[in-house]
């Protein structure tokens, strides 16, 4: 279980002090799927950093079963918001999606196996021996994500992943991730700024107000477990669920002014 | 006079530069300066002081100094190809007795080298190969019966002779003072006086000008010729003031400076032994194959 | 922020003290012969001497001041040589090779002709100098030049920038910290030459002193000028980091968030 | 054909200003090109080569070597260790801002006058920029690149392999390039002290016997070595940092 | 008027070789506002390198008002997909925006006048003095926007520019580029993966097939040229019309695999 306990973060550098977080508290429990939405700039990215250890909060807890997250726990895979930049140039795709595997041990065979797997699955397969830089943005962001895929991490935080993919794609994306999840019992935390898709995607969304950000509303996503791309977005209840977040985030955009 | 910093000032003082090593062999020019024998004779002269005759000679030849310092054998090399300078007097001479030299051969205390004749064979250091110092040393080998073919030479500034002596990097080190004098201090044991084996009262060293200047001013070469054969008199007669005037010039300490042998410094060179160091040299192979014109050199 | 430089001041000190410690053991615990590198507390002394006299300070402004016009003259043509070659390549492919044969021309080996040029004077020690660490500069220039982001340059481009804008906002603060290794580098080599060039020429300076020094047998002596030497060349470096921490306050070397 | 005129053209055309321009010296110190030539051709012969230019090759490449090992590892641990930075960085400026001819006879006193003195001279004077490179090169990481690699796990020496080395390799290929003629120098240097044969050796005995044409033609020699080392330094550094030059070039027009 | 014809850009590096456009010929008048869409990695952005001039194509020719094109021409403003990367991180963000206008010799007060509206326009005022790197995703981008409406260009080709805000901020972006547009009568190619997006904003969509890319289809949206966020998406014909543009993306990428 994942618990964040009021956290807060505080960015000071050059004399500019940024209160990117106020005070964040909720759980996700093992196994959930939940989307995170919010306006731009107020503190998503933030938080996934606190929740990967990878940055140092000012405030308050998180805590990954039981354990107090100074560093990224073991198990956990991130996409992160600057894809371009979070793959190794001097890598090849390939070696790009392998690299995490190698470092968990998994054989060379194993290994292979999984790496090719994710980036058919991404719709990547024939990149393999190019360079990152080689490919379009959208198709760099795909790596990413089948670097992801490829770890079965036990927990997976993404950051935007789909936004420089196209529709179909995305939807494609997006029934991936779902059937990770499922397949694999995996904990997802999702940034995104399509409303339609956190809904679709997500057990829960948490609705993050703008800065100082705080939980401004959560909803469970109370849509049946086997979701596709037609008939889910199709469904009554699909639309009443987005037309709530989408006035939330209107609300604390509203407010924030 | 010169072009490079040399020139004549209104009251006819002629600005000399002396391109010099900053060692006890040069004493008698800093003494001279200080008795005022230059500046009797309008020069107003300025020290220079270089590492060697890397520095030395090519400022001589460019006219950047009007005079500089030099062994013999340096000269003599640098005669063989034609470098355009001429010797104008003396600079040092060895004392010429045995063992009592301001140059010498040393090893450490509990060496198994005991005379000149078991040099051969052995690794010595010298300040520059191929130069005064090996051939001097091949010759005291040579008279005492030893392989001077044999000797492995290596090059090492004086300074640092003695750690390496020390340290046992070297088997023997050719030294001059004060390093001499220390080495000794430290228990190091004299097997050789190289100079005095060369020749009796070698002429070591001696100030020399560029054939240019030579022939645009000859009497500032006179001038300066007369005042430099003043100050190795003066200096030959007044150690005292020598020891003196080495504490204005060198960091040696008062200790040391009493102790040290000083060298002599007649006004005249001793061409008998200069035409030895040219035999010398010339055995070891350093002239290329050619012979020194000493005419040519020599004042 | 300023907890942590004096923290960081405090942690150089103590690798400094450090280095003394050693040096005062080495010889007194008998591993070298404390005639050839003697205790520091001697060198202290002998450091203590010297700076009461006229002529070591006289020297150390002799020495700086070879070593900063030098400095000066080569990190100015370093860099405007270097933007100019490396942004123009068909200057870069012309120039390589010469430039690849003049760099391992040691100084050392102009000696003659910086006495031929100018004797002893501040010229002999500026030509060895400047030549020495011209390189230094002009090699971090052109890699700084050549590691400018192709997006941020065609964004330039795209906004039709001047081609002296480019330099002006694209390539020079990409390649600034390359610059700045580069002089920092430079900065040392700059009065490793000065010095140099003053022991073998006999220019006036530390360089001189330490020659005299040495030639007499006075060991103490020869390292506390070696020692300051080394001090000045710390301060040099010092005074670069403040400077470079000033100039690149954007960059990932100096921003870098304290991770967790 | 192109290339080769990019490569000739203008030390051809320095070399064709050079031997004009001193075609009629009379200055001892700085003869014509042609007596220059000349002697060149006399002078460094096969068994001249071997003799004397063969074991300085040996101890500049054991001294590079040594040097690119040493500053780049010390280099990594210094950059990515704020404190270790702080403690050692004065120390090591300090020994940086000593010149090596006066540093020599304090190495003598450790390691001796034979050929490990000389290398140590040279991996001494040549380490600074590879050290100084790597430091820099370590700390200017991109900070997304690290994130992604702490957050899978990627730890210890597979990160400094995989994630560090390469990111900061561009500017560590800055620092090997300039510590290549650095070595070449300290080389001549190193043999300026105890030593009885090696390329700088014979320089030096050439200047100090003025045999004027030789020692140009020496000096000659050691640019035409650094040369050839910097065109095989290239060669290498365009196929361990492919992916850099690519990624450089790839928007350029292709 | 801006002129593609038989435009082809084969990408060689490395030893692979990909033909990201094979033959592409349009026109867009002057005052126009053209949208891209096309699946990921189909050469959207390689066209418009090619266009802006920064990228040389391996075949056809571009012309801009009867000039070949060879350099980015005059009045162009481009903003990268790679926002990030396209900002300069020793700049604060106001240096950002106003290089470009000193680079046009915009006088001073004009200038910071022009910017000042910019960042407004894109909600991020009181951010001037933060560097880039201190900003989230979607500030980021929203920066490199403001860039490109102060310079108030001839000319705008935008790539993906709202990938990375959220859906509020989005609309608001929208109607600045329509705004923009109408204002100062600029030709806009814009390319976008959202469906919704192209046909709301653009006076034309270009729909263009997966790799080796041609014009797949081509439509002009006939809504009235007053959009606004609710009537607009409400109407029946712009229904109609993303659904065809669905379509042909959907056939565009059937038929690749
Ligand atoms: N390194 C930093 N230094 C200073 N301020 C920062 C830094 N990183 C982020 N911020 C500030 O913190 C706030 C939240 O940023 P964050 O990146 O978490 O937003 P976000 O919700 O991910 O936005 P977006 O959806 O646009 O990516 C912003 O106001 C930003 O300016
Ligand atoms: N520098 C490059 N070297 C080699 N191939 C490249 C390069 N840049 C792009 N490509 C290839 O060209 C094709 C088109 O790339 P482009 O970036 O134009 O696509 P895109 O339509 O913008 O995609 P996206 O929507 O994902 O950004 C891709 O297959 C890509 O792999
Ligand atoms: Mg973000
Ligand atoms: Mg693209």
């Amino acid at each position: 279980m994942l618990e964040v306990q009021g956290l807060r973060k505080v960015y000071s550098s050059g004399g500019r002090e940024v209160e990117a977080l106020r005070d964040l508290t909720f759980t996700v429990e093992n196994g959930d799927l939940v989307c995170l939405v919010g306006p731009s700039g107020c503190g998503k990215t933030t938080l996934l950093r606190c929740i990967a250890g990878l940055l140092q909060q000012t405030g308050g807890t998180v805590t990954l079963d039981g354990h107090q997250v100074s560093g990224p726990p073991p198990g956990l895979a991130m996409v992160f918001q600057e894809y371009g930049r979070s793959l190794f140039p001097w890598m090849s795709v390939r070696d790009n999606v392998s690299l995490p595997l190698k470092q968990k041990r998994v054989p060379r065979q194993r290994r292979d196996e999984l790496v090719d797997k994710a980036l058919a699955a991404v719709g990547l397969a024939g990149t393999e021996s190019a360079y990152p830089w080689q490919l379009s943005g959208g198709m760099q962001q795909r790596v990413a994500i089948a670097r992801a895929v490829a770890y079965e991490p036990s927990t997976l935080l993404m950051d935007e992943p789909f936004a420089a993919v196209d529709a179909q794609t995305r939807a494609d994306l997006e029934d991936l991730v779902r059937s990770l999840w499922q397949r694999l019992n995996v904990t997802v935390l999702f940034i995104t700024h399509d409303i339609d898709e956190a809904v679709y995607l997500g057990r829960r969304v948490i609705m993050l107000s703008s800065s100082p950000t705080v939980v401004q509303d959560e909803i469970t996503v109370d849509l049946p477990a086997e979701r596709d791309q037609l008939h889910t977005r199709a469904d009554p209840r699909f639309t009443e669920l987005r037309t709530h977040v989408y006035e939330q985030i209107q609300k604390a955009k509203r407010l924030s002014r | 006079s010169g072009d490079g910093g040399g020139g004549t000032d209104s009251n006819g003082v002629d600005q000399v530069k002396v391109g010099v090593i900053p060692i006890v062999d040069v004493a008698p020019i800093y003494l001279g300066q200080q008795k005022g024998f230059f500046s009797n004779r309008k020069i107003n002269l300025t020290m220079e002081s270089g590492q060697g005759g890397a520095a030395i000679v090519p400022g001589v030849v460019s006219g950047q100094f009007q005079f500089g310092f030099s062994n013999f054998t340096s000269l003599l090399i640098a005669q063989t190809k034609d470098v355009p300078i001429k010797a104008v007097s003396a600079g040092v001479s060895s004392v010429g007795e045995q063992g009592k030299d301001f140059g010498g051969v040393v090893v450490n205390a509990n060496s198994p080298i005991k005379t000149a004749a078991d040099l051969a064979g052995k690794k010595i250091s010298v300040n520059t190969l191929k130069n005064i110092g090996d051939t001097t040393v091949r010759e005291s080998v040579r008279k005492a019966g030893g392989d001077p073919s044999k000797i492995n030479f290596v090059e090492m500034p004086f300074p640092n002779a003695p750690a390496a002596l020390a340290g046992g990097q070297v088997d023997a080190s050719w030294l001059v003072e004060p390093q001499l004098s220390e080495a000794k201090a430290a228990g190091a044991r004299l097997v050789a006086s190289n100079f005095v084996d060369a020749a009796p009262n070698l002429s070591v060293a001696a100030y020399f000008t560029s054939t240019k200047l030579q022939g645009e001013d000859a009497d500032l070469v006179k001038r300066f010729t007369e005042a430099i054969n003043e100050s190795l008199a003066y200096a030959d007669a007044h150690p005292d003031e020598v020891r003196a005037v080495l504490g204005t010039y060198t960091k040696i300490d008062e200790k040391t400076r009493a102790a040290m042998i000083l060298p002599k410094w007649p006004a005249e060179i001793n061409e008998a032994s200069v035409q030895t160091l040219a035999d010398l040299g010339a055995k070891d192979g350093i002239f290329d194959g050619k012979t020194p014109d000493l005419a040519k050199l020599l004042p | 922020m300023s907890s942590r430089s004096r923290g960081t001041a405090l942690l150089g000190l103590a690798g400094l003290g450090g280095l003394l410690l050693v040096i005062e053991l080495l010889p007194r615990l008998g591993l070298v012969d404390d005639a050839y590198l003697p205790p520091t507390s001697e060198i202290a002394a002998a450091l203590a001497d010297e700076l009461g006299t006229a002529a070591f300070w006289q020297a150390v402004g002799d020495t700086l001041t070879g070593w900063a016009i030098g400095l000066l003259i080569a990190v100015a043509a370093g860099v405007v040589v270097g933007i100019v070659v490396g942004a123009v390549p068909v200057l870069r492919a012309a120039t390589a090779s010469t430039i690849e044969f003049l760099r391992p021309i040691p100084s050392v080996a102009l000696i003659p002709l910086a006495v031929l040029l100018y004797g002893t004077d501040l010229g002999s020690v500026l030509l060895l100098v400047v030549y020495a660490s011209f390189w230094q500069v002009l090699v971090q220039v052109l890699y700084g030049v050549a590691d400018v982001d192709p997006i941020a340059d065609e964004t330039a481009r795209s906004f039709r920038f001047s081609g002296w804008a480019r330099v002006r906002h694209v390539l020079w603060p990409t390649a600034l910290p390359y610059v700045f290794t580069g002089i920092r580098l430079a900065a040392s080599v700059a009065l490793v030459l000065a010095v140099t060039a003053e022991l073998v020429i006999g220019a006036p300076g530390l360089g001189k002193l330490i020659a005299v020094a040495q030639t007499s047998g006075a060991v103490p002596d020869m390292y506390a000028l070696i020692a300051v030497t080394g001090l000045l060349g710390v301060a040099i470096n010092l005074a670069a980091r403040v400077f470079e921490r000033r100039s690149l306050s954007w960059h990932q070397s100096v921003r870098g968030e304290v991770p967790a | 054909m192109r290339r080769f005129l990019y490569v000739a053209g203008l030390p051809v055309l320095l070399l064709l200003g050079w031997f004009v321009l001193s075609s009629g010296s009379e200055n001892f110190y700085a003869p014509p090109l042609r007596d220059i030539l000349r002697a060149f051709v006399d002078t460094w012969t096969p068994e001249r080569l071997r003799a004397d230019v063969l074991p300085s090759l040996v101890r500049l490449f054991a001294g590079y070597v040594l040097a690119a090992l040493l500053g780049v590892a010390l280099g990594v641990a210094i950059g990515l260790n704020r404190r270790l930075r702080a403690t050692v960085e004065p120390v090591l400026e300090f020994f940086r801002a000593i010149p090596p001819p006066v540093l020599v006879p304090v190495i003598m006193l450790f390691a001796g006058i034979g050929d490990g003195m000389k290398v140590i001279v040279i991996v001494f004077g040549c380490v600074w920029p590879i050290l100084l490179n790597t430091v820099e090169g370590v700390r200017a990481v991109d900070g997304v690149q690290l994130d992604t690699a702490k957050a899978y796990g990627v730890r210890g020496a597979a990160r400094i392999r995989t994630v560090i080395l390469p990111s900061a390799s561009p500017q560590i290929a800055a620092g090997l390039r300039q510590a290549l003629s650095i070595a070449i120098i300290l080389m001549v240097i190193s043999e300026m002290f105890a030593a009885s044969n090696g390329l700088g050796f014979t320089i030096v005995q050439f200047q100090r016997s003025f045999a004027i044409p030789e020692m140009w033609s020496g000096i000659i020699l050691l640019g035409l070595l650094g040369f050839a080392l910097s065109l095989l330094f290239r060669l290498a550094e365009g196929r361990a940092l492919r992916w850099y030059h690519g990624l450089r070039d790839a928007q350029r027009r292709s």
